[in-house]
């Protein structure tokens, strides 16, 4: 049977980055960042008081959406193993660019306490782009803000371009995904 | 012609602004009554400039490609066909297009056309938050509809000027205290139109996402969310000229769809959560049984 | 000419000589039984020649032995008698021929002079004239037939035998008895002359005992209820052909003497009498059948009560109260009858000699691949049934409308006995017509025939009889119907078939043009003619599996419906209305529904006695404004209508009759053939109800039309399979029609009769659409399709467009009958009408989104990987009717100037206040409302705003229909993703309560009641001789008590 | 008179055998019976007291036959009706004989097996 | 209770039959038709047994009615008859001598008295049905004597066959030659109470008696020799 169409099977074109809105566009990119909200790891435990009362990361313009495709960032809540890392990179290619990468605590970074285990990656940015490291084994509430008011001003000065990069290197992230992910069970282009 | 035409496209501008301002504030009255900051009130406009210019979006077919210029015509349809300000030239927009009963089945259009879209997308919860928003719609339609029919039979006419016309002649005359129980139905259907708690599990952003549109994205979303605003001004400003007096003036209109507009707001901030099924058989008894006084009180008198 | 004496010679000598034959040489036996059966049924035949053609005009009396009748025996034979004759000779012809091919039972001889004896009997009970000798040849008629069903070789035949032997002895006895008295009384055994004598009509209470005495005895042989549980014995135990000849003749002979004797012997109380035992007779037949699950026993039950009927409209032909132009038709319709049943059931008994088992069940699939057994069974059963063009059609109708008013309650009677004949031989009919074929015998050289006789007689029986009751049924549709039934002849291929049947509307297009008026009908025949043949395009495709009927099928109910919209007078409209719902019957049937033909076949015929009930009791057949006293007839009428649209009680067969007729045929039921429901139903609102008066009446209406309207659409809602979901949103819309015809006002009658011409387009185009998908996809069921929009676009936007007019939503064309409607509703302050109306089209949305999204949207399933657009033609009549939707979307006027002119053609209906203004569009005095501005604003600012977002849109990549996201997982098969059971789970939840199939089940609860007594009664048949009869003592006892007036 | 209360009676003896008797055998001697008494009946009908056989094979008899002899017609009939009667109790009998051999039993409730 | 319900019947059914025939005076005069056959029958008919002039002549199309049904039940009598399988239960003695002497002394009379009976039956009480009845006595008679005693099955019902036919002969001899069916003038009809007269009648009758005595013999004859030894 012709399954041909279930998936799209293309590389994504390059982007080119800029226009006239361009200081516009990045005012308001980093001022509305919608967060997929997608646990991953134990650090989505902090992003809860995060979100709500205490903490009020919607005064930033900040807010949780349930799906990839609405969402501007993706969190990265700990650590990574090889079977979430396969979601992670699927969620992360279903969301629309421009989009941005924020990696909680140490594991994403070297691995933190699984650093030698046997299932848990060590260094994220081998896989994803990541624009903002946040780190602490959990970082605070208050750490994950100063986080994303680093990526306001990121995105504000035009220097997150994780997306950007992804697209031009995919082929290296792919190599690199395909080193660990051994059983690659799905479309080579989650677009 | 063409200036009305104009006048027209400008109204909606200022319809869409107006809306999205108004959600803005809904958002802020929301966070300040969870005891938080909560973003701007222009949080909306950001978030509408965002994913207009965001850089990719998807598309599952025709339908997904075309549903959110359904929403926005439906909803600006809508919109311009329901009078601002009564006996202006220009702010009582295209209402000669038709009256309350067009105005009703209009307003299917953009939702119609969304639903088609989101249900292309292909995506489950899509057609759930679909099938859940219509099965609500068959809830709040029916107290809806009785109070608009006894309006209608009561003012004798089918047009929105008519009724606004009907009302003239003081606060009393409204129809919110000529027809007490009439306006509480409408009123309390318009917690279901607005999807406000606790009639919110069309959308139910926890379970199915965002409903219908959860394929949606970037520029695609941004139509439909201005689609919404001004869908939700279409309601505000119809409740208004049905119920509050219509609106004299422009001024009068931006407060009468403002205290429209609080009425939900305020519901939706202390109330939990009805189940679907739960939702529409309230909506078909308390309200119903409401706004049937008024009903057998028309026929009555008759 | 030939002396009847001869037939009763020359059969006599030959029986003799067989018996000498048959020991000799068995051959020449065989021969001389032929040729004597050829000679008798040749001699009737030209006795009966002499009659028809007015050679012979009084009756012969041959004298016998060379006396003049008193003191002799003579034969008095008549028109009548050699009418009879001829039937029973030619069934005893047909009997022979089947015999003969299925093996004559040994020793053959004997068989053979049994067999002749029997039909001789019969012949001589027919021709006597005298009173003895009619006893004589009673008893040779019953011992032949007592040993011919003894020597059945089927089970229980024995026992049949010595029923029917012991309860006709005691019946011989009282005619023997009855007779003798007579003689003493009367002094002589001629009938004429005993006639002559009790010429001033029967006053002592001794005769009147005697002629019951005699009445009674002949009452066992009619088999009157309940005094027939021998004859249905022997119907089921004997040997078919032997039954065929006691059914088919040798009862009419029968009848016929009672006929006879009730006339010579002219008694006051015979008139009850006959109504008594005809009624409860046809009465008990009809309801007792209903439980039976023996065919043959079915069949005589059947019988039963059609000697029933016989003896009721002996009962009307014999009372000298009644006028001698009704008398007259009586006595045709008793003719008819005869000739009716006989051959009807001749087919039927020989048929049932070719089935294997004699359960009804037994019967599943013989028609199927049996072209001559479908023939023969369904021109036979439709004849019984009174299912025009068969001559037991006009039979009925001249029965019913010679009885006279005050005996409206027989009317009744034998219309609900009519509807209990349908409701079991439909059932037979329906068992046999569908599943898998199966061999029957090939005996069916007699059935055919037979049968064949039936059909053949029936244009001479339309010429006579549609004459005979002055009911002006339009020649040219009469033409068209022909023309119609012959495109069977090209059944050898199915383009061709198709090509012939476009021909045959085209021209019925020409002929009928000048029809086309801006009135009522001109209106609907436009609706039928155009409507009709752009349906039938989109037919051709798998049209291969239909049977070859189907297009002569299709023609004739586009005639029929043509035939009922210039119908002139109420008779004719029922005629083209029985037409028109028997051929849609088999429409349906052809498609693979379980029961959906047999109810829907139920329910039309419901409506379409109710109908005849009320065009009775009207004073006028002219379709015209008349006064009409009481609200009966009306409510009579519209039942037929309401029963075609389905309103709401009476809705439960629409379901199944539109999900499983033929796929090919349901666009034209939906689309056009509900909408003669409507047409009826103006039709009564205008002429007989007024459209001013009977407020109450039309606000039930109201309410019955806005009810279907609520609760069909809330089944749609629940409904998973496409067809039946458009059966029922169908059904609800066609409320919306009723609502407005019931409203009275013009604004309500045009906003019925733009819907009725709206609906046809977006619902005709549905169920094309749905042919077209169902044909490619090969399912209906809504959870298996999906994503189709990737296959169909063309489909798919048609539908699409199709459902936003059925939604009503503006700017296309279904809106407008929405607003017409609403206006109307309110401007008449129905207001809870309107609520409920309001409420209904709400809920229709959620259908509609269930349609679209099941059905082409969501994911592609795989098993519909590979499939195609649909084929051209339904393309091409999707298209024709898609372009009506947008144009009349913008241009509403386009139909409602015609309407105008058509409502100020009817009595007490003018234009609908709307005027036209250039900026407000179309205004009332309620509101206003622009078609061309919404759609030209609509049109346009999607157009801006696609133009819009085209320029300013990021970089979109269309991805598979499996890339959603999907909480990071990679979906593994579309079934997963795609959302289709249940669709309204949760909905169903909340008004679940609305839906309990409360009618569904009181209907059931109705026919399973029915069921139960008929269970109870038919339990009085015990099987016991003694029972029998006791029951014949008891019944001649109360018929002595009561209609003697002896205390 | 007695000839008709006896004729009466017999009719009614043979009714009460086929009404009440559960075995074949009696039952068809109950419908003899019944032939019997209307042979009986039909018989006595035509008797004129005082009158002779209807046989004019005396001189005598030859004129005014008709106030000498008893009305014949009856006679004629009942000699019809006896052949009638036999011809049915013999089909009647070759039936419960075939019976019997199918069943080996008279008695009636073993021959319902056709009913409702 | 049903003998109680039965007797409750037939007496309603009696007091009816009574009050039919209390209308009619027992043994009192009363003449209809009939009154034409005594009085005219003599010069009709030449038969000096009126019985016999009404049987064969005036009503004589009852008698081939009656001569069918006879000739009806014979047949169906063999044709049923024909598939049975009756068995004997009983042990079947044979006769003694004496019986079987006497009944053989006795065959041929009685062939012969039912021949007499038969061939004066327009002149003396009796005819072709008593005849026949008593030739069909002597044949049983045989049959019930002799176990062996088997008549020519064939040959009976061809004579039978003839015998009927040629009843429907004479009556079509009178259509043809007298003006209607079984017409008595087509030979003449003699002088009254002579054994030649009456017309047709005494060969109608002679046709009668063959035909009753042997179908009635055939009859017998079947009942019996269907029962198989055992």
């Amino acid at each position: 049977m012709d399954k041909k169409n279930y998936f799209l099977d293309e590389k994504p074109e390059k982007l080119t980055y800029g226009g006239v809105f361009r200081k516009i566009d990045d005012w308001a990119r980093a001022r509305s960042l919608w967060v997929v909200a997608y646990g991953t790891g134990c650090g989505s435990i902090e992003l809860r008081p995060t979100f709500t009362s205490r903490f009020d990361a919607e005064r930033l313009g900040m807010r949780m959406v349930g799906t990839p495709r609405q969402a501007d960032v993706l969190i990265i809540s700990g650590y990574l193993t090889v079977k979430t890392l396969k979601r992670v990179i699927r969620v992360y290619e279903q969301m629309q660019s421009p989009k941005y990468v924020v990696a909680l605590g140490a594991c994403p970074i070297n691995g933190g306490m699984y650093y030698d285990s046997y299932n848990a990656i060590n260094q994220l940015d081998l896989y994803l782009p990541v624009d903002v490291w946040i780190t602490g084994c959990m970082p605070r509430p208050e750490a994950i803000l100063a986080g994303f008011k680093r990526l306001q001003e990121l995105i504000d000065s035009g220097r997150a371009d994780g997306w950007k990069k992804y697209i031009e290197n995919l082929d290296w992230y792919r190599e690199n995904q395909r080193k660990i992910i051994k059983n690659w069970k799905m479309p080579n282009y989650n677009w | 012609m063409w200036s009305k035409i104009f006048y027209a496209f400008l109204t909606l501008l200022g319809g869409i602004a107006y809306g999205l301002l108004l959600g803005g504030i809904s958002r802020k009255i929301t966070a300040r009554m969870q005891n938080r900051r909560g973003p701007t009130v222009w949080q909306n406009f950001i978030d509408l400039w965002k994913l207009f210019r965001k850089k990719t979006a998807v598309s599952h077919g025709v339908m997904f490609y075309l549903a959110p210029m359904f929403r926005l015509v439906g909803g600006a349809g809508t919109f311009l066909l329901v009078p601002i300000v009564i006996d202006s030239p220009y702010l009582s927009n295209f209402s000669f297009g038709g009256d309350l009963i067009v105005i009703m089945y209009f307003m299917v259009l953009g939702c119609l056309g969304m639903a088609l879209g989101a249900a292309e997308s292909g995506h489950p919860h899509a057609p759930i938050g679909v099938t859940r928003g219509l099965s609500q719609m068959a809830g709040y339609e029916l107290p809806f509809v009785i109070s608009v029919v006894v309006l209608m039979i009561a003012d004798k006419t089918a047009t929105v000027e008519g009724i606004v016309r009907a009302q003239q002649g003081g606060i009393l005359h409204w129809h919110l205290f000529t027809h007490p129980f009439a306006a509480a139905a409408a009123f309390i259907s318009l917690l279901g139109m607005m999807t406000s708690y606790p009639f919110q599990v069309v959308l139910a952003p926890q379970e199915i996402a965002v409903g219908p549109p959860t394929e949606y994205s970037s520029t695609f979303l941004s139509y439909m969310f201005s689609g919404r605003s001004v869908f939700a001004m279409a309601k505000y400003l119809l409740f208004m000229d049905l119920f509050l007096g219509g609106a004299g003036s422009l001024l009068e209109a931006f407060a009468k769809t403002f205290l429209v507009f609080l009425w939900p707001l305020f519901i939706t901030n202390v109330f939990p959560r009805f189940r679907l099924e739960q939702s529409v058989r309230f909506f078909w008894t308390w309200p119903t049984f409401i706004g049937l006084v008024d009903l057998l009180r028309i026929s009555l008198m008759r | 000419m030939v002396n009847p004496i001869v037939i009763i010679g020359i059969t006599l000598a030959s029986a003799f000589f067989i018996g000498i034959l048959q020991a000799y040489a068995k051959v020449w036996a065989r021969v001389i039984f032929i040729l004597t059966l050829v000679f008798d049924l040749l001699a009737s035949g030209i006795v009966f020649y002499g009659f028809l053609s007015g050679e012979l005009a009084r009756p012969i009396s041959v004298k016998i032995g060379g006396f003049p009748p008193p003191i002799g025996i003579n034969l008095l034979v008549g028109k009548a008698e050699a009418a009879m004759a001829v039937l029973i000779f030619s069934v005893a012809f047909l009997g022979a021929i089947h015999w003969f091919v299925k093996g004559l039972p040994q020793p053959e001889g004997k068989a053979m002079v049994l067999f002749l004896l029997l039909s001789l009997g019969a012949t001589g009970i027919t021709f006597t004239g005298d009173f003895f000798n009619l006893f004589v040849f009673i008893e040779i008629t019953s011992i032949a037939a007592y040993g011919l069903v003894a020597s059945s070789r089927t089970k229980g035949a024995l026992e049949a035998a010595f029923k029917y032997m012991v309860v006709g002895s005691i019946s011989s006895t009282f005619i023997l008895l009855g007779v003798v008295f007579l003689y003493k009384a009367t002094g002589s055994l001629n009938m004429m002359d005993i006639a002559g004598k009790l010429l001033g009509g029967i006053s002592s209470a001794v005769l009147a005992l005697i002629t019951l005495l005699i009445l009674s005895g002949l009452l066992v042989e009619l088999e009157v209820f309940p005094i027939n549980g021998w004859a249905l014995d022997v119907y089921q135990g004997a040997d078919p052909v032997v039954v065929a000849l006691l059914a088919g003749a040798a009862v009419k002979a029968f009848y016929l003497v009672f006929l006879k004797t009730a006339g010579f012997l002219p008694l006051s109380s015979f008139f009850s009498l006959a109504l008594i035992f005809g009624g409860s007779t046809y009465l008990a037949g009809q309801f007792f059948a209903w439980r039976q699950r023996d065919v043959r026993r079915l069949f005589g039950y059947s019988s039963v009560a059609q000697l029933g009927l016989l003896i009721l409209a002996a009962g009307f032909f014999l009372n000298s109260a009644l006028a001698s132009q009704s008398r007259l038709m009586i006595g045709a319709a008793i003719v008819l009858l005869i000739f009716n049943h006989s051959f009807a059931k001749t087919s039927l008994f020989l048929l049932a000699d070719n089935v294997k088992g004699s359960n009804v069940e037994d019967w599943a699939g013989t028609l199927r691949g049996n072209p001559l057994f479908a023939f023969s069974f369904t021109s036979s059963v439709f004849s019984i049934a009174g299912i025009p063009p068969m001559a037991g059609f006009w039979a009925k109708v001249l029965l019913i409308f010679a009885i006279p008013r005050q005996y409206s309650w027989a009317v009744a009677l034998i219309l609900i006995g009519a509807l209990a004949e349908v409701v079991y031989y439909f059932h037979l009919y329906r068992v046999a017509s569908q599943g898998e074929g199966k061999e029957a015998g090939g005996n069916l050289f007699s059935p055919f025939v037979s049968s064949l006789l039936l059909v053949v007689s029936v244009p001479m029986v339309w010429g006579i009889f549609s004459r005979k009751l002055s009911i002006p049924l339009n020649g040219q549709v009469l033409l068209l119907l022909g023309i119609s039934l012959g495109i069977y002849l090209l059944g050898f291929s199915r383009p061709l078939q198709w090509l012939g049947s476009l021909a045959t509307l085209g021209y019925g297009i020409y002929v009928l043009l000048p029809h086309f008026k801006p009135d009522l009908s001109g209106f609907f025949l436009a609706l039928v003619l155009f409507g009709g043949g752009a349906l039938l395009i989109a037919t051709y495709p798998g049209s291969k599996k239909l049977p070859s009927t189907f297009y002569p099928a299709y023609l004739v109910v586009v005639f029929s419906m043509a035939g009922v919209v210039l119908s002139s007078t109420w008779l004719s409209l029922f005629v083209f209305w029985e037409v028109m719902t028997w051929s849609s019957f088999l429409l349906i049937n052809m498609g693979e529904g379980k029961k959906a033909a047999w109810l829907y076949a139920i329910f039309s015929a419901a409506g379409a006695y109710a109908m005849l009930g009320g065009i009775y009791l009207l004073p006028s057949l002219r379709i015209g404004v008349g006064k009409v006293p009481g609200l009966l007839p009306a409510v009579l009428i519209s039942l037929a209508f309401l029963v075609k649209m389905a309103t709401a009680p009476l809705h439960i067969w629409a379901r199944d009759a539109y999900g499983e007729s033929a796929h090919q045929f349901t666009p034209l039921l939906s689309g056009i053939m509900s909408k003669m429901g409507v047409f009826g139903t103006a039709l009564v609102v205008v002429y007989i109800l007024g459209v001013s008066s009977n407020p109450v009446f039309r606000y039930f209406l109201g309410w019955l039309g806005v009810l279907t309207a609520f609760f069909m659409t809330l089944l749609a809602v629940f409904q998973d399979d496409l067809k039946k979901l458009l059966a029922y949103s169908s059904v609800a819309q066609v409320g919306y029609i009723l609502l407005g015809v019931a409203l009275g006002t013009p604004l309500g009658w045009s906003a019925s009769l733009y819907h009725t011409v709206n609906h046809f387009f977006f619902k005709a185009l549905l169920f094309v659409a749905a042919a077209g998908i169902i044909y490619r996809v090969g399912t209906s069921y809504l959870p298996q399709m999906g994503g189709l929009i990737r296959r169909m676009p063309l489909t798919f936007f048609a539908t699409l467009l199709a459902i936003i007019s059925l939604a009503g939503i503006p700017p296309l064309s279904g809106f407008a009958g929405k607003w017409l409607l609403y206006s109307a509703l309110i401007e008449k302050g129905w207001i809870f009408i309107t609520v409920v109306a309001f409420l209904a089209s709400t809920l229709a949305f959620l259908y509609c989104f269930k349609i679209l999204h099941s059905v082409f949207l969501g994911q592609l399933q795989e098993e519909n990987f590979n499939v195609k657009e649909v084929p051209l033609t339904v393309a091409l009549v999707e298209v024709l009717l898609l372009l009506p939707l947008i144009i009349l979307g913008a241009f509403p006027r386009l139909l409602l100037d015609p309407i105008d002119k058509v409502l100020s053609s009817l009595p007490g209906l003018s234009p609908a206040p709307i005027h036209y203004g250039r900026v407000m569009g179309a205004v009332t005095k309620l509101g206003h409302w622009n078609a061309l501005f919404l759609m030209v604003f609509f049109a346009g600012s999607f157009l801006i705003a696609l133009v819009f977002f085209a320029i300013t849109s990021a970089r979109i990549r269309k991805v598979g229909q499996l890339d959603v996201g999907y909480s990071g997982e990679v979906p593994r098969s579309a079934e997963d993703l795609h959302f289709g059971y249940g669709l309204y789970e949760h909905f169903r939840k909340a008004v679940g309560w609305l839906i309990y199939p409360l009618v569904t089940k009181v209907w059931k609860g109705i026919y399973e009641g029915i069921n139960a007594l008929a269970e109870m009664g038919r339990r009085i048949y015990t099987g016991d001789v003694n029972t029998y009869a006791a029951y014949v003592i008891a019944l001649s006892i109360i018929i002595l008590y009561i209609f003697s007036g002896v205390k | 008179m007695a000839f008709f209360v006896a004729s009466i009676l017999l009719i009614l003896i043979g009714l009460y055998a086929v009404l009440v008797k559960r075995n074949i055998m009696k039952i068809v001697i109950g419908l003899s019976l019944m032939d019997t008494g209307v042979n009986v009946l039909i018989i006595s009908l035509g008797f004129i007291r005082g009158r002779t056989a209807p046989i004019v094979n005396v001189k005598d008899l030859l004129v005014n036959t008709s106030s000498k002899v008893v009305d014949p017609l009856p006679q004629a009939l009942v000699l019809t009706a006896i052949v009638i009667g036999v011809a049915v109790t013999a089909v009647a009998l070759s039936i419960v004989m075939l019976m019997y051999s199918k069943k080996n039993t008279l008695e009636i409730d073993e021959y319902k097996e056709l009913k409702w | 209770m049903r003998k109680w319900l039965a007797l409750a019947f037939l007496i309603l059914l009696g007091f009816f039959l009574a009050k039919i025939t209390s209308a009619f005076p027992f043994g009192v005069e009363s003449w209809g038709v009939s009154k034409h056959y005594v009085d005219k029958g003599i010069e009709e008919n030449r038969g000096s047994n009126l019985v016999t002039s009404i049987v064969v002549n005036y009503r004589g199309f009852d008698t081939l009615g009656e001569v069918t049904v006879l000739f009806l039940a014979a047949t169906a009598l063999a044709f049923l008859l024909a598939t049975c399988r009756c068995r004997r239960r009983y042990e079947r003695w044979e006769a003694s001598l004496i019986v079987k002497a006497a009944s053989e002394t006795l065959y041929p009379l009685l062939i012969l008295f039912g021949a007499y009976i038969f061939i004066h039956g327009h002149l003396t009480p009796g005819g072709g049905f008593q005849g026949g009845t008593v030739i069909a006595s002597a044949v049983m008679l045989m049959l019930l004597a002799h176990f062996t005693f088997h008549p020519n099955h064939k040959a009976l019902s061809t004579l039978e066959g003839l015998a009927g036919m040629s009843f429907v002969l004479i009556g079509f001899a009178g259509l043809i030659w007298g003006g209607s069916f079984l017409a008595n003038n087509i030979i003449p009809l003699g002088q009254w109470n002579r054994l030649f007269s009456a017309g047709v009648i005494p060969l109608i009758y002679v046709a009668v008696g063959f035909k009753v005595g042997f179908e009635l013999s055939g009859l017998i004859t079947d009942m019996m020799k269907t029962i198989k030894e055992e």
